[in-house]
């Protein structure tokens, strides 16, 4: 009897420990910050040329809309995996088109490239969600900050 | 069931000593179900020490364990803690209340054994998260009170009661654990007010009848006739009689707790200081000194005597001393050779030539941490400027080194301490000669009188020799005015010139040493002097 | 007539005597209010936001005076433990409540470890923790630099985002900006009531923790800690077991003042990664005081009534002492001086009632005495 | 070097922690040389700094004594000190004169701040040293905000804008800077500096401590704190013992801070002296003091293991792993010692 209630006793504490974690793992993939750059450039590759539009206005998620002029670039930034985009041009007879796709964000990237031509001439995600690695500011060597240590002693507020 | 053949409890040829002194020899006695047992004896006569080899406390355990058995329903057990005991339905109620004021009588009475339900939380981090059943534990607090019939609130908080409640929500507690078979009440009317302790009495009665066995310890003999059964008699840890509580006295069964053949009578000498010659006098004293208050003694000393103050624990013998010296707070009137000694302020009792030599040794008489010397010198230096070399015309006082040697030496020889050199720090010591330190310290002042509190208390009989054979030496020659505290009435016949018996925090009487060992032991029992022949009643001398 | 008022003065004396701080307080902010001339609206609106903030925190420490262990200044430990799970998901890019949450999780194992080891050390520090949980803040204090300084950033302990890492490479900045999770909790669900918003979220929160105190209290742990709380011996006599007792006591507030540093420094959106947290321990204390709570007795109402009076008395101190002299300085000063006078003030006045609770059965002896004369 | 010697000696009689504490600073000794730390200069520094505390950690002696625990509440005394320093630039005393002025100005303060401090412990016997800390506390909060409001006028002092509140840091340039350091000062080669002065001074204070405790009432002092009941059955006015007690501390305290500013070169006011009393308590520690015993020697082992860690650390840090971790590791050091006085059962009886 006795050894039986032990068990058991682990057994909840397990579950739990496992509930615990597994809320932690949600609350990292729900809370997951990125910053999409929508970008719209011409961009060639693999012998493709996607044409960057005039005018084309984007719209991530339930974010605000946004109007990149050829050769813009604005970002927008989600939490999350799965997020939707729907853009709205113009096509080759200024008809106006307004398309949305679906598509997932790689969990360990923080910003990620989004060419708005590639995605609406249809190319491989891969070619049209591209890793972003923000260049890093070598200009202005910035100047080592003092660490203050030692507590304030009240003096802050509350 | 068996419980009719083999005795409840049964104790055989016990036997315990303290790393050499014997405090217990061949104890023999049982006990059967529902049967009411009076133990009395005097103070370190082994009743508690007894007790606490039937609880398998620790401090047995530790100095060595016991000799004999103890047998439950026939069978030998071997406690090793007092739950051990509580598990085969022992429980004891002890002198001292170990409640929880803010709680209530019936948080109290059910204290970790509350009834509780299981919740969610409880599932995840264990029993302690259940929330506590506070119904159920009204129902067993008063189902507990009930069985012994006394009228207590269990929703009092123990800090509003008075005294005597406080007793039986101790009581109740042992009670209210299902399994209780023999219950143990050391001194629980102590405390009481006198319908209080009938009632209680009754509770006890009401319990045996329901099968319950009682060993009751007091000092209320009368008591102890009215309600036992049979009667046990300790005396220097061996038991002196073991009988039917109804063929027995007050009278007889106080003198069989203090009665020992008076060996050391030739020993006395013969003084009588005379009543016109009273070196000290007090009245009124009153002393708050927790477990020993002093409610109003009126004593004069006679100069040149060795006045004895006995008495049982707790009734006040001790807070004497220590209120006249200030160390506890006291009210009333001393006055030493005609002028008035304002209390509450050692010094000074000290400047007036009087000292005292305090029971508690470690913790008031000795620098445990300081060498003899200081011990020794300190209070003469302090009180006396003694062992002080002065500059600048006594502006700066310097310890003289030299005179604090010479003197500890002196003491030293004098006193035999046994140490490694009058550097060794006091911690380091024997009791016994810890206790002649205290002495030497006192001697240093040269008093003109001195109290000298449980002077052999936990000393073996080699030192406690030697301590007595001191203080007469020293009243004879210095004619020191000797005034020794002492719950070893023996000790006090053995050197004392007169002695008084303290009771309930009152004088109850003054007898010579050599009255009759029976008429001591009725004043000890709070019997007032009118009561005892030949004894002046302290209040009016 | 004459008896009648007697009484009441009497009754009106006794009141002040136990509830000298409060009583003070409220007169400090009643000359302090009109002198600084802020409107009542924006007081209000400030002791709400305040309330919000700290209440978390400070509830943590009611746990441990349950148990008879004083206040708890190393409830800096949780602190500490909440700032490290901040840190982490601010590196990781976790925002909004999710990472709120996620820092809690993180907090809850560390704060069990230091608060298990503080208990431990106060269970050899009998008789003066609150100088022992004191100093045992300090000392992690170090360790805790040591850690964020020295071993954050590093390949032990990798921290990639650069806007966290000190420009030589390794330990964290002195102020995190916590943008990601700020007043997410609060704005989760705030109403305007009469021009105030009420972040009836935060509010929530706290309400369950005030439910779970109050439950806990009827726990057997809870009844142990009381039991402990009052008489160690006694306790120990009826097999509780006291020293494991006082550890989880102090575990538990730990780990609440992880969680409530996480709450505190979500409403305020930035963290000072090295002095935040011990700060947090001497407030939250002082404001507990404030609230008329001793070093043995303490209940929620006292820590409402500690917030809000202790914040009045922040916010229009620098403004009252601009307009007195002059100087908002002074005002901080004195603001600062007023936190540590009422814990001064509060631990002498528990060990002078302890003494006076001593002497009391002489005096009645005393008593009895002159009776008997009379 | 023969220190090598003579510290382990030391330590060996202190038990683990000072063992460690002790070896730590060995290590950092042979390990100067190795990463090119001069030792002659870090030695030197070591003594510098040695002479600035020294007389702080020493007035944490008659409170032990006297049974009042640490002396968390230091700041009490360092106040006086700053009172009497700042008044005597005040006055314009210049030179040896100031500094001698600035004690004298300081002690009627020490005197009296020790007094009332010492009641209010009387009143708490038991809980010192919590309480200890927090008075100190106060008093350096509130006086926070008397540096500001009080009338000084020197303009060395004052904010040079407002011309009224003295300014957080001032400069003992041209007053008592260095007046101890300089004194009969020992230059060997061009790095190895003795403050002869400054040590002397010390030493004479701890003669005078010594003497004291040679006297009836330091005896007296001694007892009250080895057993107060023991010592009011003797007849001592414990509490009257406790206060002296406290006084004295109190003007150590403030006499420290002075020594301290002559060497460092200026008064830090406002929250400055705000945890002072931690690097003291626990440099008394390290050199072998319990929360109810120490002695001279603890002093002096004590501070100067401390203080040769804190100068040690850094340099050699610095140049053997480029980063300066001092500071953490004097945290960790000075509250893990008296953490660990604290958490002493023997100790804890008291």
């Amino acid at each position: 009897m006795d050894k039986v209630h032990i068990s058991r006793k682990i057994w909840i504490r397990l579950a739990v420990i496992v509930a615990i974690l597994l809320v932690a793992v949600l609350m990292f993939l729900i809370g997951k910050q990125h910053t999409i750059l929508l970008d719209n450039k011409t961009l060639e590759f693999g012998g493709e040329t996607y044409k960057a539009f005039s005018i084309v206005e984007v719209q991530v998620d339930k974010e605000e809309q946004l109007e990149l002029a050829a050769r813009d670039r604005d970002k927008a930034v989600v939490t999350g995996q799965r997020h939707s985009i729907t853009v709205l041009y113009m096509d080759a007879n200024y008809e106006e088109i307004e398309k949305t796709w679906k598509f997932s964000v790689p969990l360990g990237e923080d910003m990620l490239l989004l060419s708005v031509p590639a995605l609406v001439g249809g190319a491989e995600p891969a070619i049209w969600l591209t890793h972003y690695e923000p260049p890093v500011a070598a200009a202005a060597p910035v100047s080592e900050e003092v660490v203050v240590t030692e507590d304030a002693a009240l003096l802050g507020d509350f | 069931m068996k419980q009719s053949d083999a005795p409840l409890l049964e104790m055989k040829n016990i036997s315990k000593d303290f790393f050499g002194n014997q405090v217990l020899t061949d104890v023999n006695f049982s006990l059967r179900p529902g049967e009411i047992l009076g133990l009395v004896g005097e103070n370190g006569a082994g009743k508690s020490t007894l007790m606490k080899i039937l609880f398998g406390m620790d401090v047995i355990h530790e100095t060595g364990g016991y000799g004999g058995q103890v047998l439950i329903d026939g069978k030998e057990v071997h406690f090793l803690t007092p739950f051990d005991a509580l598990a085969m339905g022992i429980g004891m109620v002890h002198q001292e209340f170990s409640l929880l004021p803010d709680f209530t009588a019936a948080e109290n009475i059910v204290l970790n054994r509350e009834p509780l339900r299981r919740n969610v939380l409880s599932e995840v981090f264990g029993e302690r998260m259940d929330t506590l059943d506070r119904k159920t534990m009204h129902e067993q607090a008063i189902a507990a009170i009930q069985r012994l019939g006394v009228a207590l609130d269990p929703d009092m908080p123990v800090s509003e009661m008075p005294v005597g409640h406080k007793q039986f929500t101790e009581i109740a507690r042992e009670l209210s654990k299902s399994s209780i078979r023999l219950l143990v009440l050391d001194e629980p009317t102590a405390v009481l007010t006198e319908q209080e302790a009938d009632s209680l009495l009754q509770a006890m009665r009401r319990l045996s009848s329901a099968g319950i066995a009682v060993i009751f310890i007091s000092h209320r003999l009368q008591e102890i006739v009215d309600v036992c059964d049979t009667l046990l008699v300790m005396r220097d840890g061996k038991i002196i009689k073991d009988v039917s509580a109804k063929e027995a006295d007050t009278r007889q069964i106080a003198k069989w707790m203090v009665g020992r053949d008076v060996s050391l009578e030739s020993s006395h000498r013969q003084f009588a200081g005379d009543d016109d010659d009273i070196v000290l006098s007090m009245k009124n004293l009153w002393v708050d000194m927790p477990g020993e208050t002093v409610r109003d003694v009126s004593l004069d000393v006679r100069r040149g005597e060795i006045l004895g103050i006995g008495g049982l624990a707790g009734q006040g013998k001790l807070g004497i001393p220590n209120g006249a010296m200030g160390l506890f707070p006291a009210g009333g009137r001393v006055v030493f050779e005609g002028k008035e000694i304002a209390l509450n302020n050692p010094r000074n009792f000290l400047d007036s030539g009087m000292a005292f030599v305090s029971e508690d040794r470690r913790g008031v008489g000795l620098l445990l941490d300081e060498s003899l010397e200081w011990n020794i010198t300190f209070t003469a230096m302090q009180v006396q400027d003694k062992f002080l070399r002065k500059f600048l015309g006594g502006l700066l006082k310097w310890r003289d080194q030299n005179s604090i040697e010479a003197v500890t030496d002196k003491y030293v020889r004098q006193l035999e301490i046994r140490c490694t050199g009058t550097k060794q720090r006091a911690k380091e010591l024997s009791g016994g000669n810890q206790q002649k330190v205290c002495l030497a310290k006192a001697f240093a002042v040269e008093p003109k009188l001195l109290f000298v509190s449980e002077p052999t208390r936990g000393i073996d009989i080699g030192a406690k020799g030697l301590v007595l054979q001191a203080l007469r030496e020293y009243n004879e020659q210095a004619g020191t005015t000797i005034v020794m505290v002492s719950s070893e009435l023996e000790e006090l016949r053995s050197i004392c010139d007169r002695i008084a018996i303290v009771s309930d925090g009152r004088i109850s009487g003054i007898l010579p040493a050599r009255s009759d060992s029976a008429e001591f032991g009725l004043l000890m029992l709070g019997a007032s002097g009118e009561q005892v022949p030949n004894a002046q009643s302290g209040a009016d001398v | 007539m004459s008896p009648l008022k007697e009484t009441n003065w009497q009754k009106v004396l006794h009141f002040l005597e136990n509830n000298t701080v409060p009583v003070l307080f409220l007169v400090i902010c009643a000359i302090g209010i009109p002198l600084s001339g802020y409107s009542a609206s924006y007081l209000a609106q400030e002791v709400v936001v305040r309330i919000s903030r700290n209440a978390f925190l400070i509830i943590a420490l009611l746990i441990p005076i349950m148990a008879g262990m004083g206040l708890n200044f190393g409830m800096t430990l949780g602190a500490m433990a909440g700032q490290i799970g901040l840190i982490l998901i601010s590196d990781w890019g976790i925002v909004g409540i999710p990472g709120m949450v996620l820092a809690m999780i993180i907090s809850t194992p560390i704060s069990m470890l230091l608060g298990w080891g503080c208990g431990k050390l106060l269970n050899m520090a009998k008789g003066r923790e609150m100088v022992t949980s004191y100093i045992i803040a300090f000392f992690m204090n170090g360790v805790y630099q040591l850690v964020v300084l020295y071993i954050m950033g590093t390949k032990f302990l990798p921290i990639r985002s650069s806007s966290l890492v000190l420009p030589r490479g390794y330990g964290i900045r002195n102020t995190v900006n916590l943008i990601g999770i700020r007043k997410s909790l609060d704005n989760l669900l705030a109403v305007k009531v009469f021009g105030i918003s009420l972040p009836l979220a935060t509010f929530a929160v706290i309400a369950l923790l005030c439910i779970f105190v109050v439950w806990f209290r009827r726990t057997k742990l809870g009844q142990d800690m009381l039991a402990v709380g009052q008489d160690m011996e006694v306790a120990r006599d009826a097999g509780i077991r006291v020293e494991h007792t006082r550890i989880v006591s102090i575990v538990i507030s730990t780990v609440l003042a992880g969680y409530g540093m996480v709450i505190y420094l979500s409403n305020i959106g930035t963290l000072n990664t090295y002095n935040s947290h011990s700060q947090i321990g001497m407030f939250s204390v002082a404001a507990l005081l404030v609230g008329g709570a001793s070093v043995s007795k303490a209940n929620i109402g006292n820590v409402f009534l500690g917030v809000t009076l202790f914040h009045l008395m922040f916010i229009v101190s620098p403004m009252a002492g601009k307009n007195l002299i002059g100087q908002a300085q002074l005002g901080e000063y004195f603001r600062v001086f007023v936190s540590y006078g009422v814990i001064t003030m509060s631990l002498v006045l528990y060990e002078v009632r302890k003494r006076r609770e001593k002497s009391r059965v002489g005096r009645e002896l005393a008593a009895g005495q002159t009776a008997e004369e009379a | 070097m023969n220190m090598k010697e003579r510290i382990l000696h030391f330590v060996h009689s202190f038990g683990w922690p000072r063992i460690i504490i002790g070896l730590f600073l060995l290590l950092l000794f042979i390990a100067a040389p190795i990463v090119g730390v001069k030792v002659s200069t870090s030695l030197s520094d070591t003594l510098i700094r040695f002479g600035m505390n020294s007389v702080m950690v020493l007035a944490m002696v008659p409170m032990i004594h006297s049974g009042c625990g640490l002396n968390f509440g230091l700041p009490v005394g360092i106040i006086a000190g700053l009172l009497g320093g700042t008044l005597s630039l005040q006055l314009n005393f210049t030179g040896g004169l100031s500094f001698f002025m600035a004690i004298v100005l300081a002690t009627p303060f020490a005197v009296l701040f020790g007094w009332a401090y010492g009641v209010l412990l009387n009143k708490v016997k038991g809980g010192e040293m919590m309480i200890a800390t927090y008075v100190g506390f106060s008093i350096v909060s509130f006086m926070c905000m008397m540096w500001l409001l009080l009338p000084y006028s020197n303009p060395t002092m004052v904010w040079g804008y407002t011309g009224s509140g003295l300014r957080t840091t001032i400069s003992t340039e041209g007053y008592y800077y260095h007046v101890l350091n300089d004194f009969l000062q020992i230059k060997i080669g061009s790095h190895l500096v003795i403050p002869t002065g400054m040590i002397l001074f010390f030493a004479l204070l701890a003669f005078l401590m010594w003497a004291f405790l040679h006297t009836k009432t330091g005896t007296a002092m001694t007892a009250v704190g080895s057993n107060p009941v023991f010592a009011r059955a003797s007849g001592i006015n414990v509490d009257r013992t406790r206060i002296l007690s406290v006084i004295m501390s109190t003007w150590l305290g403030a006499v420290g801070i002075l020594v301290y500013q002559q060497s460092f070169g200026f008064i830090q006011l406002y929250m400055g002296p705000f945890y002072m009393a931690m690097p003291a308590v626990s440099a008394i520690l390290i050199g072998g003091a319990s929360v109810n015993k120490a002695s001279i020697t603890n002093v002096i082992v004590g501070t100067f293991l401390f203080q040769g860690i804190v100068t040690m650390t850094p340099s050699v840090m610095n140049s053997a792993i480029h980063t300066d971790m001092s500071e953490v590791i004097r945290i960790i050091v000075s509250n893990g010692m008296i953490l660990y006085a604290l958490t002493r059962k023997s100790e804890a009886t008291r």
